[in-house]
């Protein structure tokens, strides 16, 4: 009873908010001010407390918000611009952030005024993120950092990067990191764009060199670093494993097309282009059923799938469609143009897609460690012995 | 294409009580041995447990209430589904409830429906359907027996092959074509000129026979509503037992599953137990991933088998889906296992035997894709 | 030219003694009277010391009496009669036997007087051989022998077994084995049928209880006998990669004759026939080139790939042909029988063939197991680290 | 099916002498940074390494000794083919020695033999062949553009399309249909009427034009042999080049193989070479596998080129079986290098490009197992 009451109560409050927003939303308006305006009213992120872009509701009322701002036709893609720092930056700071902390950067993030970049890859560490070896050394109120980091997208453009390093390089490596935030503008930090087999740059090199970070910008404890990052990379992977999808959408498309296009008959052809259909509609299947029983309560082991699936099938669908193109799939319409996109390039040709989709298998997490999460912590499967467990860090075989 | 129907996924919570209680009664009453016992057997079948399904209200749930049955959807047939597959539930479910008893909702006329659904309902009529004539059968155009006309009687002659428990049944719902077109017919098992034999099968939880028409004359109460009307009733027949099986398939996939997990946990090779080597634990999640894609197919067909155009597409993507996620499954559960799998001693060909068998039954893997093209319009 | 010289002796002597052995040659000779004559004439296994069924000559000169005996219509089956014994035991026994062991084993069962069994397998035991429980304890010049064996061919027709069992457990699970030559017929050995997936049982279960070895059948040292069942494995599998067959036969066979049979022409079916022919031919070649690369000396790493690429692809056949028999393909002609052959079944239904298939990527070493062989041994990967290599095996954690 | 033809594997001496000198020059002259630099040319090759591998005797290998060639089989060629894909070696190879080299052997006069071969032995000449017009070209039904006569003249007019290195070579042999049939005609590159336009390749290292005649004017010195002869001429060169390509592609996989083993080895991740790792391990295990499957087929069929039959089988068995290895080796290999293997800079990438586009060149592996299928009497 007490709970119904409390949830016509926070309904009634978000509803509120939300007529008070968009009655002052006006087309011409700059998105900026009114993504401002959104987090003022705490309407950013529901759950989170007053004054920090949040109601302290539920975080099921934030689709409330969010189906009402798009029926608006008000501005909805701040997260697409802001990817890192919305979508995985936000939780980070929510769940281990001072109050200060939330109040300096949560807002600016939010408006996509201030871009933000994760600084987790490292060239030595691959897979094993903890190996990390860029190191800290505190100075006072101030810390020093110096090494390398890799796969950082849009660092040419972020304000603030998520960074965890060493700071003890003596104690196992789970237990020698801590996780700053680095100022990207900062002395110091050198951004290098790191081209890949397509030519484009998504991702950059970034190299610290002396650079100094004042303790204030330390998230969480000395030596918890381990924790915040798994934190942020759990909010990356479901991520990645519940983009919801209409049917025939995606890459599975393409081959359609260029089934179509090329005028294809051939049933050997057909059939293998029809598995790849069912292939990928049994996948958009499984992350509806899991987005559906997420939102139900009752996840289960069809939440974790998603990743590991989509990137398989988008591998093996994108280098079919290609096949389709016969001939024309050894060309490459405008050649080969090293560049350095400001936004994530979603789609190109057929060829661009096929050789993109190469990395989705390594990118947030190979296959390989997915399918060891999913073997150890979805069907309870034991772990393998570890020669790295217990060791210092600085003891760890590597290269 | 037009929009996709969204389907609800989650149970109701009046669903998953019969999945529990399905789940609870088929732990009881139908072990693996019993399961063996009944395998042994020419007929498959267990008169007592037939009856205590029934009364469990298994046949009736998609028999609608004004002819004896509980009026629910296929969504609540399917929960049982999955459970006898996942129990190897042998006896003419499949062959009674969800296809002849279709068949007649389908295309009977009402008295046919008086007549022969509360039978069904009740657990009294073990049913069958007597369709193809071949190995390769899978669609109406396979259907080639005739029917002739002498007065107002029917005379049928051929040979009807693979039918589910044909010599089991009490009633034969078989396809003949008629001067106008495709008709099925309800042939009384004990009909002169009817013949049923037994052949043994590769699963053997699933009973065949061929059955031999010898000039059987049939009344005109023999036709199943009206003349050549047949055609669309098979058709979506044939897709609700593809749906069926997909449901089954799962259900068997997810014993697969877990048992492989089992073995991996505590079975101890080299000083570890062996899930914890990537060979196997990597083998595992694809074999979960498999299957949570198969459930998803499976799940979302039984949910909209009422919309005839989606069913178009949603009955192949699942038949084909689930098939190949249970014989994966099935095989790496053998592999996993390593001899002890291999042994007629341990459950696993069970499932294995019923993996094969079920994605040959109404057409294999490339047909259902076939199917599935058309739909799509590829 | 002394090499010349020596070869042309070598080939003299050989081919005198198959012209003696042909000369008195009779078709209406019983088969085993034969081979004792060949045995005795040292044309058994021409590398052998003379006495012990050979002349002391190059191997390769056995190919030569193979020919002549094959052309000469005389009996060449005996190694498929008994093939554990000529297959694995022969070369076994001459590895690791004393001359008395040699004298007392080689004839009876190159006759196929004597059938031999390998009595490796334990329940507990599966793909780490080395962890067997089965043990012996000394008793004088007797060890008493009790435990299981499992998968044991033709145990309830041999006279002989190569019993591999623990006789220390206080050392490291490699260490502390001991091979045997049991006497099938002891007292206390109790062989049953391991009734298989296909009603079959081509294999037994073998109880051992407080069965008596004299200490003069012990093969090799106390303790030798992990490498003395090495020897006895890579013969296995060396002759499971390497039987050369001509193009199209084997279980590609079959599935072309159902191809026919059903009269099929879909175009997506006649696809996977196509690929499937395409890789069992691949093997086939690779085994061809393999066998050629041996002889010539210069064996590479095609000759290890033989029985994992075998193994797969035989499975995937005999699935894809009863797949091809549509409905026909749920039945199971004559039904489920148990029953107990005598001789190895070959084939069977298609449907027999394809239950039958999945047991080849676990005999004779799961395609597991042989990954880590063709990763570690050819590949030159590491191991992985071991928890169990230097615990006395009674510490070892098993189940 | 008569008995299959036995090849001996084993390199001769001198074939293993062969390929010792080839795989040292190419690893001195043709480096990763030189087929990068080629590959950022719009033409491809560089004269000087051209001249060098003439010298070498590369391009003389088969061609007959009467007309300035070696007079050695495609066995020795296939040494030099496999070692070219294992470097990427860049130029126009292909097109040259093994297909316009061997369209003039088999369809050429004596005269043209006499006039074109020595060019070609001695690495004077760079040649291609302008055979299709569209995307799915594979055998010469899918040639349609016509040569029509005017007097003793023909007139060329279309488009030929993925003329590899169409814009450099010095001659082109087209093909055109005539009154009489299928038939190659002799263009020289200047010739009027004759576009050559550079079209970017995903492969950079294999160049690519398009082709556009004009009305291009030729005498009736310019048909390759005899009107209407070319059809059989065509058939085989491209079967030769499918067994070149497979060649090149096993070389290629090697690379892969090599190279990803040689990461497991040194990559140290948790603590250990990830190499122990059995998800790399065993992945590599099965690439070596499906290498050496690969190589056998190649090398099987370029022992046996000559014996027509045989080739009608042994060809397409080559190029689908390579073609899937080869992109499984590179694709596996970035997987297995990680963000490495993805990065321009690390060479991977430069082996799955050739890969992709050499396993779509000359139809698909799908369209090579029509073509097995065929002369199989599947």
């Amino acid at each position: 009873m007490t709970d119904t009451i409390a949830a016509e109560k926070a309904e009634a409050l978000v509803t509120g908010k939300i007529d008070e927003l968009l009655s002052g939303y006006d087309p011409s308006m700059d998105p900026q001010e009114f993504w401002g305006r959104q987090y003022d009213l705490g309407l950013a992120w529901v759950q989170y407390p007053e004054g920090f872009g949040g109601l302290g509701v539920s975080p099921k009322y934030q689709s409330i918000v969010q189906r009402r701002i798009e029926a608006a036709g008000a501005p909805t893609w701040n997260r697409q611009i802001n990817l890192l720092g919305i979508g995985m930056g936000a939780g980070v700071i929510s769940a281990h952030g001072t109050a200060e902390q939330m109040r300096k950067w949560l807002r600016p993030m939010f408006t996509t005024e201030d871009m933000w970049c994760q600084l987790f890859s490292e060239p030595g560490a691959g897979s094993d993120l903890a190996n990390l070896s860029a190191k800290a050394v505190r100075d006072g109120d101030e810390w020093i950092v110096n090494g390398q980091k890799v796969w950082t997208t849009l660092a040419h453009i972020a304000k603030w990067g998520m960074l965890p390093v060493r700071t003890d390089p003596d104690v196992p490596k789970h237990k020698g990191i801590t996780y700053f935030i680095v100022d990207m503008e900062a002395d110091g930090v050198d951004v290098r764009p790191l081209y890949q087999i397509t030519g484009e740059a998504e991702f950059n090199e970034v190299f610290f060199d002396d650079v100094r970070i004042p303790d204030e910008y330390r998230l969480d404890d000395v030596g918890a670093g381990w924790r915040v990052s798994m934190t942020t990379l759990m909010n990356e992977r479901v991520a990645i494993g519940s983009r919801s999808l209409p049917r025939g959408s995606g890459s599975i498309k393409d081959a359609i097309r260029a089934w179509r296009e090329y005028e294809h008959d051939d049933p050997a052809l057909r059939d293998e282009l029809t598995r790849l259909w069912a292939e990928w509609e049994a996948l958009r299947l499984t992350v509806e059923r899991a987005n559906q029983m997420r939102k139900a309560g009752i996840p289960g082991p069809e939440g974790s799938t998603g990743k590991l699936a989509w990137a398989d099938l988008n591998k093996a669908i994108t280098a079919f469609s290609v096949e389709l193109m016969g001939w024309d799939g050894t060309l490459y319409p405008g050649g080969y143009e090293l560049h350095r996109p400001t936004e994530f390039e979603d789609s190109g040709s057929p060829q661009r897609n096929f050789l993109r989709a190469r990395a989705n298998s390594i990118e947030g997490g190979t296959s390989e460690i997915m399918r060891n999460i999913l073997g150890e912590r979805v069907l309870g499967l034991p772990g393998e012995p570890r020669v790295d467990k217990d060791l210092p860090w600085k003891e760890v075989p590597r290269g | 294409m037009a929009d996709t129907p969204r389907v609800t996924f989650a149970l109701t919570e009046e669903q998953e009580m019969l999945r529990q209680t399905t789940r609870q009664f088929l732990e009881d009453r139908v072990s693996p041995t019993v399961v063996r016992e009944l395998m042994e057997t020419e007929t498959g079948f267990d008169a007592a447990l037939w009856q205590s399904g029934a009364e469990l209200g298994w046949h009736s749930l998609a028999i609608p209430e004004e002819y004896g049955g509980a009026g629910y959807t296929f969504a609540e047939l399917s929960v049982v589904l999955e459970e006898m597959g996942r129990a190897l539930f042998p006896g003419p479910f499949l062959s009674t409830v969800v296809m002849a008893a279709n068949a007649i909702v389908l295309g009977g006329r009402d008295s046919q429906k008086k007549e022969l659904l509360p039978g069904i309902a009740m657990g009294e009529s073990m049913m069958t359907m007597a369709l193809f004539e071949g190995p390769q059968g899978a669609t109406t155009d396979d259907i080639r027996m005739t029917a002739a006309q002498d007065g107002e009687a029917w005379i049928l002659d051929g040979v009807k092959k693979n039918v589910l428990f044909g010599h089991v049944a009490g009633t034969i719902v078989t396809a003949a074509r008629t001067p106008n077109g495709l008709s099925l017919f309800l042939v009384p098992a004990d009909t002169g000129g009817l013949n049923a034999e037994h052949v043994p099968t590769l699963d053997a939880t699933r009973k065949q026979a061929n059955l031999t028409f010898s000039g059987v004359r049939l009344g005109p109460e023999a036709l199943l509503g009206n003349e050549g009307t047949a055609g669309p009733v098979i058709d979506r027949v044939l897709r609700l037992a593809s749906v069926a099986l997909s449901l089954e398939q799962v259900g068997g996939a997810q014993w697969c599953l877990e048992t492989s997990v089992e073995h991996g946990q505590t079975r101890f090779q080299f000083g570890r137990a062996i899930g914890s080597f990537q060979a196997i634990k990597h083998r595992l999640a694809d074999m979960l991933v498999s299957v949570e894609h198969a459930k998803s197919t499976a799940y979302h067909a039984a949910r909209i088998v009422d919309d005839t155009d989606e069913l178009l597409v949603a009955a192949p993507l699942a038949k084909s889906v689930c098939s190949e996620a249970y014989l994966r499954a099935a095989s790496d559960t053998i592999q996993i296992l390593g001899g002890t799998g291999f042994t007629w001693e341990h459950d696993t060909h069970l499932y294995l035997k019923r993996a094969k068998s079920t994605s040959l039954m109404f057409g294999g893997v490339r047909h259902q894709r076939r199917l599935l093209a058309e739909a799509l319009g590829l």
